[in-house]
């Protein structure tokens, strides 16, 4: 970390774009509200990716754009367009699939991440209350946990951190961290760079982490 | 056994008492039972305890803050990511005038299946680590640690559905289902909004979403819409 | 009880007319297997009952003579017929509204109960083994519990005793003893002579309970 | 993520292991995966454990008895009331061949739910202060006591549908549900039979009783009647 102006790296559209290439074909994926809501745009119908909503749909296949219909809508209250081959149901099993570890992976914000991969990104200290909808949920029943952010705060303050001083929403449960940075690997040993976003350096990379990041493998730059 | 039918949604809400603890269905848009919910705000009874997916995000529920009707709010969502707009609920919490009980939403449904089916608890890994597991106890089972979470019911369940039969039979439409479904089989009074009442046998077995037997008033109103807002 | 021969009371469907008079129109109930399912055929369609069957229905009216179509029966295995307004669900949602206490009343058969209300009606020492099926879940749920059963075994063994011998199904769960020879409610200080069978003197009732029976009140010859 | 298609319920159920936990879908003759079980059977695999609401009750699982393939049954129905007709179960049950749990019909559905919905147990009042809470703890909450029992999983799950889509999808019929739409999500390997296979789109998203996530493989089968014989 420097004291320096952080640069800027991907848009929020192009996270999304690079998270989405992280879903596997056939795969079932929850998106959580806010930057991961916008990744649904960004999978090919080829891709065979059914999108899971906490509130009770399999096979949504983004916001709609056309008429609103008010039951009709994904975990963020968004009108949603549905595939064929959708299915709806309660809040209690839809938590049985996320809990039950049925959700291939989950694409969730985040405040900040640990070297350990814990995760707090439902509380904001400096303003209190908080709101924690399934996130704890997902973030403890989803097969891979995928944090899309910005690698840094308004601030300049890494995001990405030895210990998070956020209230937690689950322990050792991310796998991977897609910023406007980087993607970056939680694995046993700590954070692992994969890839840099055009225009960022692996050395900003170390620079805006609050923690090591491992650089021995190779690192490429994001193919967007 | 068959439901009671209310003319107005003021009529099936009245008897509600002052200090009642109240499940209410639906999921911001979708299957909110807003009719009811406007109707309890006009009871004027106070110290409520809502228990919601949301309080504050577009939904109605919110107005129960306008005279300060509620005493406790249990949700998952309550307080807005931005700080820019502040719900009444928000101010009123920031304030210290309302007590906000905020549950994962995995387990806030799964506490309500447990009190609803004659579960002792809700062994969960949700909150584990967390600050939700403050003051719980945490059970070892085969090596594994678990999260025990009480049962919760309420004294009254305010739900909405697309139609139902004079049984009290409902049936749902779309992503309606979400929480209602389970509340209705955990409040000691079920009331359930619907667009359309009809004959029974004109729901198909198959597509009841919620048996007869949980259902104990009805009352048939044109819905609210309401949209999101976070 | 003594070592003379026991009386014949009523026959099984009129144990089961009996029984069917116990209960409240507009109510929930469900019909165990045996003698119980029988009480189905002795309710009048206006009295608004909804039988529950723990295989997933609400609103059968009773066993079918017609075809018989292999995913339309109750808990017994017997096709059935549905009434309107009759709805089906899974093992999981009709077992929440059993152990939830949505059920009003169940009739059951019985091996023995006990003075303090316990049940025995799931396993015959003798013959080992058993089948459980929903008893135990229904025993615990149902708002009233009914024991429809012959008064004494084939041996002229009362059933109706001080403290059951069997394996229990459930704890101080049994509201009334419906049998061949008596209506006996279990209150809180043991068992009260409700009603005798035609044919059937008190003092037979207490010659063939296993345990003391009071009497004190209105004791009145059944209407069938 | 879409369901593979079998041509025969043999090619389905091949790569079953010796030793193998499975949950069989069905209630008496409601749907029960009878093409799939005589499949199993054929297979010739032994030292099986079986899940399942009945055996020997004129269901066909019996006949996995006929070649002693099972070492363990859990169910709720095992043992006919009278004694004068023996399954091949009951028989070698009592010659101390096979094993049986025997489970109260509300615990083993609650036990297979926990399994499929990430729940470290059930907490129910059901069995306590019989025989089935020999050896099991008692938690007291709230001064009232419970019974824990453990989840349930399977290696694989034999279910039974109506119709199923290209998806994995599935839409039951009448009381065709009873346990299938729990196990379904309560083992590694999900294997369904039902009579028709329809395009995604055809099953409507509100009549869907099992999710496509949970269902790994389908073959259409003409349905196998069976009867209860009590």
């Amino acid at each position: 970390m420097t004291n320096s102006q952080p640069p800027t790296g991907l848009s929020r559209e192009l996270i999304a774009l690079r998270a989405a290439r992280e879903l596997e074909p056939g795969s079932v994926v929850n998106l959580g509200i806010g930057l991961p809501t916008l990744v649904a745009g960004f999978v090919e119908p080829s891709d065979d990716i059914l999108f899971q909503a906490e509130n009770g749909i399999l096979g949504y296949s983004g916001v709609s754009e056309s008429d609103f219909d008010s039951d009709l809508i994904n975990a963020g209250g968004q009108p949603v367009n549905l595939v064929a081959g959708a299915s709806f149901f309660d809040t209690a099993d839809s938590f049985a699939m996320i809990r039950g570890g049925h959700i291939d992976a989950a694409i969730l914000g985040g405040l900040q991440v640990s070297a350990q991969g814990d995760l707090a990104n439902w509380y904001v200290p400096a303003r209190g209350g908080g709101s924690v909808g399934g996130a704890m949920d997902l973030a403890v029943g989803a097969k891979k946990l995928i944090i899309a952010m910005a690698h840094v705060t308004r601030e300049g303050e890494p995001r990405i951190v030895e210990a998070c001083d956020y209230p937690l929403t689950a322990e050792r449960c991310v796998d991977v961290i897609i910023t406007d940075y980087a993607v970056i690997d939680v694995t046993e040993s700590g954070f692992q760079l994969r890839e840099v976003a055009p225009g960022i350096s692996v050395g900003e990379v170390i620079d805006w982490t609050g923690a090591p990041v491992n650089v021995s493998g190779d690192v490429i730059e994001m193919s967007l | 056994m068959l439901a009671e039918v209310f003319q107005t949604p003021d009529t099936a809400v009245a008897d509600i008492a002052n200090g009642a603890t109240i499940l209410v269905g639906g999921f911001v848009s979708a299957g909110t039972p807003s009719n009811l919910i406007r109707a309890l705000c006009r009871t004027g009874q106070t110290e409520l305890t809502a228990v919601a997916n949301n309080i504050g995000l577009g939904d109605l529920l919110d107005e129960l803050c306008e005279e300060r009707q509620l005493a406790k709010v249990i949700a998952t969502f309550a307080i807005r990511a931005s700080g820019t707009r502040q719900s009444r609920f928000e101010s009123q919490y920031r304030a210290g005038e309302v007590e906000l009980e905020l549950v994962p939403q995995g387990t806030l449904i799964e506490r309500l299946r447990a009190g609803g089916a004659g579960l002792g608890g809700v062994l969960t890994k949700t909150g584990l680590g967390t600050m939700m597991a403050e003051g719980k106890e945490t059970l070892e089972i085969d090596g594994e640690h678990w999260l025990l979470e009480r049962p919760l019911r309420g004294d009254v369940a305010l739900i909405k559905a697309w139609r139902a039969d004079h049984h009290g039979n409902l049936q749902y439409r779309l992503a309606g289902l979400n929480f209602n479904p389970v509340m209705a089989t955990a409040a000691d009074l079920v009331i359930a909004e619907v667009e359309e009442i009809v004959e029974p046998g004109a729901i198909a077995p198959e597509q009841v979403g919620t048996p007869a037997v949980y259902v104990d008033r009805l009352v048939q109103c044109d819905p609210i819409p309401v949209r999101w807002e976070g």
